[in-house]
């Protein structure tokens, strides 16, 4: 045994369509200069065991596919190398906060709907102007400062794993879709203020969030979506404030 | 399952389609997305420095520029009509994202920056730090979630195209949630599916990005083009291949062999760095093979890429996701240390055969995006010009497309003779039916294969050895599924994409062999120089059942008669 | 219906009351009597209920009194419709909780009024 | 984690995935705390109203009572008499305890809810630190943390006297 180059995966296995109960099961695998949880887990599936369902595609932290529970925080396995979890047992887990469709990957249907919730898009009153561009819209370095951090989010749904009010409140929003709300609030080009107010101010809505700011510690991207939400109830509390 | 429009991939091609689609039939018709990822993961996101077009007439740059710069970079294998069509329509495109909420880096006067970039001999590739795709891709997906006629069916794998006389009428998809093969019937299609990707072992794309798509149409009828041209970008990160991008030489990074020397101005002897990339990446590759090249721990060796001559602030702006994964995938802090980069498989000019409205030989179908050849890239594409195309193209065949299926209505008869044969080709011949050969193996085989036999350098004895390598590789018994699940079966998805990957490495190999010149991306050691008098013409490649059958078709030439490539 | 931004305004706000009168009444018992005994219960009920010989410090008594059952049941009505969604059981939370926080200050006050004239029958 | 489940096990996975976090900072702690405070003095402080309620007559007496003042004196010295146990001290130190935390904890809360102390968005540089748990929030969370602990060994010392 080269125990120096080598790493234990504990993985987490569900199948529904065997009805059988989730397991783990547990793989070595050899490991190479920088290799991250993701390598090891397609060396898996390639070598391995062909069953075993990861979902993945940019390798790069850009598509935010392969969110999962590893050494239980979720993180990215594209963005965790072997090397930094300075173990030679790793345990790689689905998100949690959502159902598990196979294995390790979860169902973001819920995740997503409530991104849409929020009307991630900019909503104008000039609609034949944004539809039929004859100019630019102007905007300055600092405007664009104001959200640009916002915009860096993947959809990873990490934040939304770890969210202790996700947790329990099924109806939360959560700090992805509640980060976006803001992130085209407080953009100079939108002008629908009140509306966006509108969307989360209820009872499973933005006050919901008691800033627990698990949220932001896990965001691979430096998002920060706990500073979102609290700016935001800022201008809720304080009324739309422009300009 | 029914609907007006099925769009094939939710890339920028795809869902830039998908919003014009509904907004020329003002959310009227019913448009469906069919994609095998979730609609945010495509691989456009991965796409990093910029997006080309002539946005300041009055300050120096030009139509008439940015149309040559792209005429020469393809090596005169662009359709020059297209290319017309395509520089003056780009800058409505940047503006209209724009206004759909795109943050693009701005200028003082609060107007959008732009950056130089290989090729172009104008700073016109807008920008939003380093993250250009992924900006796109989250400003088009969220616009398009304001559509409620758009249904996206995702982590839907499209399977087979249903085609009936030449007319096309439906696709099928295997929904991988729940392991069920769907018959999707539409009145018009646009597929939207990317380039091959990852045919070879070093390359920049990412997983998912695999030739199924082009696969898919071909094997439907609509014959693949230019399948030998290959872009190699200079700048892949060693060893794991994720792309450094132009833009970082762009904004003034340079590159150096083991002997810290600026190698280029052997090669590119005025443009340097901001030579075309089928240049600068042969440049590379040479002096690799000629020994400057620096031996990495990995067995790989690579040359160096130095941005510790960018100012640290601009570098830190500017480039924040390269650095990003710099600082984080290779524990290199580029602000102050040399990256080790190599010559990387990276887009493909080829695709499927269109004419300049993106239309297929089939009707019914259009193609858009890096999956189509319409063609604009020739032997080359520039950077910064592919996401463009993806946005122009998405909004002229998702025009089309939609007016298509509001002039036809469906047809009354559907072949679900043909989705009855692909469910029992999935399900009763490869589910649960363990290969006696790993299909992991061929598809790592066939990389290599690719990549020491059709690479940046070919030649005649090589190719054909790697073509006979393929077949083989054909022949072999690993077409079968061991995991008998249904519920998210990738190992079934991998094996249908591993099928794609060999047939159509088979089909690059093919054309490249008998391209006997050396045109932008292919180089041929055997034929160095372009040959205007036989090869001036576009391949195109039919499926027949016994292998790619060849022809040639001319490249349309209104104004630039083709000269010698000079940087 | 009262706005969820309302509400939480109220509950910020008497938070910051609860400071406020909270200090003061804390403030007072200790200063009633040795802090000691008074934490101890030893000293003569007076030295409590003598607080109430002044209005002002009886006001404020009242007032925390108010703060902390909105405070409090608007807090445990978070918690619980936090803990388990449904229509019927927010409504039933709602009415619930309101009511027992009525309960709690109607009580809570006749003890505030009753050592009131207790105490003012002492002066 | 897997599947659909009924009501209560939905309940419990969920209690679950709050309340053993594995591994996050300290912030998820604050919000777990400020919860079981919150509870907590609200319990306190519904037994405080109760049983003050007994010194002026129970919750019989709604008018004052030609005695009240004996009635008062006798009632209080019983429940004094009643509390003074080392239960009902202990007890009163946790609640020392918790208010104390959930006071100052209460005021980080009440800025940070408000966009107070947090920072402004930035572009996120490679390896960032999450801006919002800003040093003033760290400070105010060990303040809280400090001020509970003072709070709790003052009572204690104050019931037990074990620092004399
Ligand atoms: C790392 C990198 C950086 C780049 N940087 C730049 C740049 O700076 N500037 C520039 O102009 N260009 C750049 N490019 C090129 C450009 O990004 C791509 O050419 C472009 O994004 C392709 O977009 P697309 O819409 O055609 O396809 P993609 O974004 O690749 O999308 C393909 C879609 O098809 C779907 N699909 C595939 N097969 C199937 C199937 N069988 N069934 C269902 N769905 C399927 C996928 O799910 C996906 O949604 C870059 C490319 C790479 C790899
Ligand atoms: C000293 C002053 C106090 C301040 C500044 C204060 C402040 C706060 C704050 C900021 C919250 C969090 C709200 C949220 O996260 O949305 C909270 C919650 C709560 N408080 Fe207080 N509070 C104080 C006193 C009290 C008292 C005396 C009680 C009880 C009698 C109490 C009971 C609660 C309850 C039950 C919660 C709900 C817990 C939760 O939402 O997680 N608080 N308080
Ligand atoms: S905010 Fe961060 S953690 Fe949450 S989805 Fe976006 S990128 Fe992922
Ligand atoms: S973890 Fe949840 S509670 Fe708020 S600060 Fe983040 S959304
Ligand atoms: S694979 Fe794209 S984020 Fe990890």
């Amino acid at each position: 045994m080269s125990g120096a180059s080598e790493v234990l995966l504990r993985v987490y296995r569900y199948n529904p369509s065997n009805s059988g109960k989730p397991h783990y099961q547990n793989y070595r695998v050899p490991t190479f200069r920088g290799m991250t949880v993701l390598d090891a887990l397609i060396y898996i599936k390639e070598n391995l065991d062909p069953t075993l369902s990861i979902r993945y595609s940019c390798r790069m932290a850009s598509c935010g596919s392969c969110g999962m529970t590893i050494n239980g925080l979720p993180r990215l396995a594209c963005f965790t190398q072997i090397s930094e979890l300075k173990s030679k047992y790793i345990l790689v887990q689905p998100l949690r906060n959502l159902p598990v469709i196979k294995d390790l990957v979860a169902d973001l249907d819920e995740f997503f709907n409530k991104h849409r919730l929020v009307k991630p898009y900019l909503i104008r009153r000039d609609v034949e102007e944004q539809e039929n561009p004859r100019e630019q819209y102007r905007q300055s370095d600092e405007e664009l400062e104001r959200y640009v951090q916002f915009a860096y989010c993947i959809k990873c749904a990490l934040c939304y794993s770890a969210c202790p009010v996700v947790s329990t409140d099924k109806n939360f929003p959560g700090p992805q879709a509640l980060a976006q709300l803001y992130r085209y609030y407080i953009d100079t080009r939108d002008e629908a203020s009140e509306e966006r107010i509108r969307i989360v101010n209820n009872a499973h809505g933005i006050w919901r969030c008691h800033f627990a700011d698990s949220c932001s510690q896990v965001c691979p991207k430096g998002v920060d979506p706990a500073l979102a939400i609290q700016l935001m109830r800022r201008e809720m509390m304080f009324g739309p404030s422009r300009g | 399952m029914e609907h007006d429009v099925v769009i094939v991939g939710s890339g920028l091609a795809g869902l830039r389609a998908a919003i014009e689609a509904s907004r020329v039939s003002r959310g009227r018709l019913s448009v469906a997305v069919v994609t095998k990822t979730q609609v945010m993961r495509s691989h456009s996101v991965s796409a990093e420095g910029g997006t080309a077009a002539v946005l300041y007439p009055e300050e120096g740059d030009s139509f008439e520029s940015h149309i040559y710069d792209t005429i020469k970079g393809s090596d005169f294998l662009a359709d020059q009509n297209a290319v017309e069509l395509f520089v003056h329509s780009a800058p409505r495109e940047i503006i209209q994202l724009e206004h759909w909420g795109m943050p693009w880096a701005r200028r003082e006067d609060g107007r959008i920056a732009q950056r130089a970039f290989g090729g172009m001999s104008y700073p016109r590739a807008c920008f939003a730090e380093d993250k250009v795709g992924f900006f796109e891709m989250q400003t088009l997906y969220d616009t398009a979630l304001k559509w409620d006629n758009i249904a996206f069916y995702q982590e839907w794998f499209a399977t087979s195209l249903i085609v009936e006389e030449n007319r096309f009428r439906g696709l099928t998809a295997i929904e991988m949630k729940t392991g069920e093969l769907h018959a999707i019937k539409a009145k018009s299609c646009i597929i939207a599916t990317g380039g091959a990707g990852r045919m070879y072992t070093f390359a920049t794309f990412g997983h998912s990005s695999t030739p199924d798509g082009l696969y898919i149409a071909y094997k439907a009828g609509a014959p693949l083009k230019d399948m030998e041209f290959v872009q190699f970008h200079p700048t892949g990160l060693v060893p794991s291949g994720i792309l450094i991008t132009e833009a970082a030489r762009g904004e003034g990074g340079i590159l150096l062999n083991a002997k810290e020397e600026r190698f280029l101005k052997r090669y590119a002897p005025q443009k340097m760095e901001l030579a075309p990339r089928d240049i600068v990446s042969r440049a590379m590759y040479t002096e690799i093979l000629e020994g400057r090249g620096v031996e990495g721990p990995d067995g790989m060796s690579h040359l160096w890429l130095d941005l510790t001559v960018i100012e640290p602030e601009k570098l830190k702006r500017r480039l924040a996701g390269i650095r990003e994964i710099c600082v984080k995938l290779a524990g290199i802090d580029p602000v102050n240390e040399k990256i080790p980069v190599r010559p990387v498989a990276h887009y493909y000019m080829g695709g499927i055969h269109t004419n300049i409205y993106g239309a297929t030989p089939i009707t019914g179908l259009w193609a858009a995006g890096e999956a189509a050849c319409i063609s604009i890239n020739g032997a080359n594409r520039l950077g910064s010009n592919s996401t463009i195309e993806c946005l122009v193209w998405g909004r002229i065949t998702g025009e089309a497309a939609a007016k298509y299926a509001m002039e036809n209505g469906f047809s009354s008869s559907f072949p679900t003779e043909q989705a009855e044969k692909e469910e029992k080709r999935i399900f009763d011949g490869l589910l649960g039916k363990a290969p006696r050969i790993n299909p992991y193996e061929v598809k790592k085989k066939m990389q290599r294969t690719m990549e020491s036999h059709c690479h940046i350098y070919r030649d005649e004895k090589s190719m054909i050895e790697g073509l006979r390598m393929i077949r083989e590789l054909k022949q072999l018994p690993y077409m079968g599924v061991e995991d008998s699940s249904r519920a998210y079966n990738t190992n079934l998805t991998n094996v249908l994409e591993i099928e794609a990957m060999v047939n159509v490495g088979e089909i690059i190999v093919t054309a490249a062999l008998q391209r006997r010149e050396s045109r932008g991306a292919h180089a041929r050691r055997d034929y160095p120089k372009r040959d205007d008098q036989n090869w001036l013409s576009h391949t195109l490649i039919h499926y027949t059942v016994e292998g790619p059958e060849l022809s040639y078709a001319p490249v349309h030439i209104d104004k630039y008669q083709p000269v010698e490539r000079k940087y | 219906m009262v706005s969820e931004r309302t509400l939480m305004l109220i509950h910020y706000l008497t938070g910051l009351g609860i400071l406020v009168a909270g200090a003061v009444h804390i403030g007072t018992v200790f200063l009633t009597a040795p802090v000691k005994e008074n934490l101890e219960f030893s000293g003569s009920p007076f030295s409590v209920m003598g607080v109430y010989r002044n209005a002002i410090l009886a006001a404020s008594l009242e007032a925390l009194l108010l703060f902390v059952a909105f405070h409090a049941f608007n807090g445990l009505r978070v918690i619980l419709i936090e803990l388990y969604q449904s229509p019927r059981w927010e409504r039933a939370v709602t009415w619930i909780l309101t009511v027992a926080a009525l309960l709690v200050v109607i009580y809570g006050t006749r003890t505030i009024l009753i050592a009131y004239s207790i105490a003012q029958g002492v002066a | 984690m897997a599947g659909r489940r009924n009501g209560l096990a939905v309940l419990v996975e969920a209690l679950r995935t709050w309340l053993i976090p594995y591994r996050y900072g300290l912030e998820r702690w604050s919000y777990t705390l400020q919860r079981i405070s919150g509870v907590v003095i609200t319990l306190y402080f519904v037994a405080h109203i109760v049983e003050t309620g007994y010194v002026v007559g129970g919750p019989s007496v709604w008018t004052i009572r030609p005695d009240a003042q004996q009635y008062a004196e006798r009632v209080w010295t019983e429940t004094i008499k009643f509390l003074s146990n080392p239960l009902f001290d202990a007890g009163l130190a946790i609640i020392g305890f918790f208010v104390a935390f959930h006071t100052i904890n209460g005021i980080r809360l009440f800025l940070a809810h408000f966009g107070w102390g947090l920072g402004r968005p930035t572009r996120p540089e490679p390896m960032h630190r999450p801006q919002s748990m800003s040093p003033i929030q760290r400070a105010l969370f060990w303040a809280s943390i400090a001020f509970a602990v003072f709070a709790l060994v003052y009572t204690i010392d104050a019931f037990f006297g074990v620092l004399a």
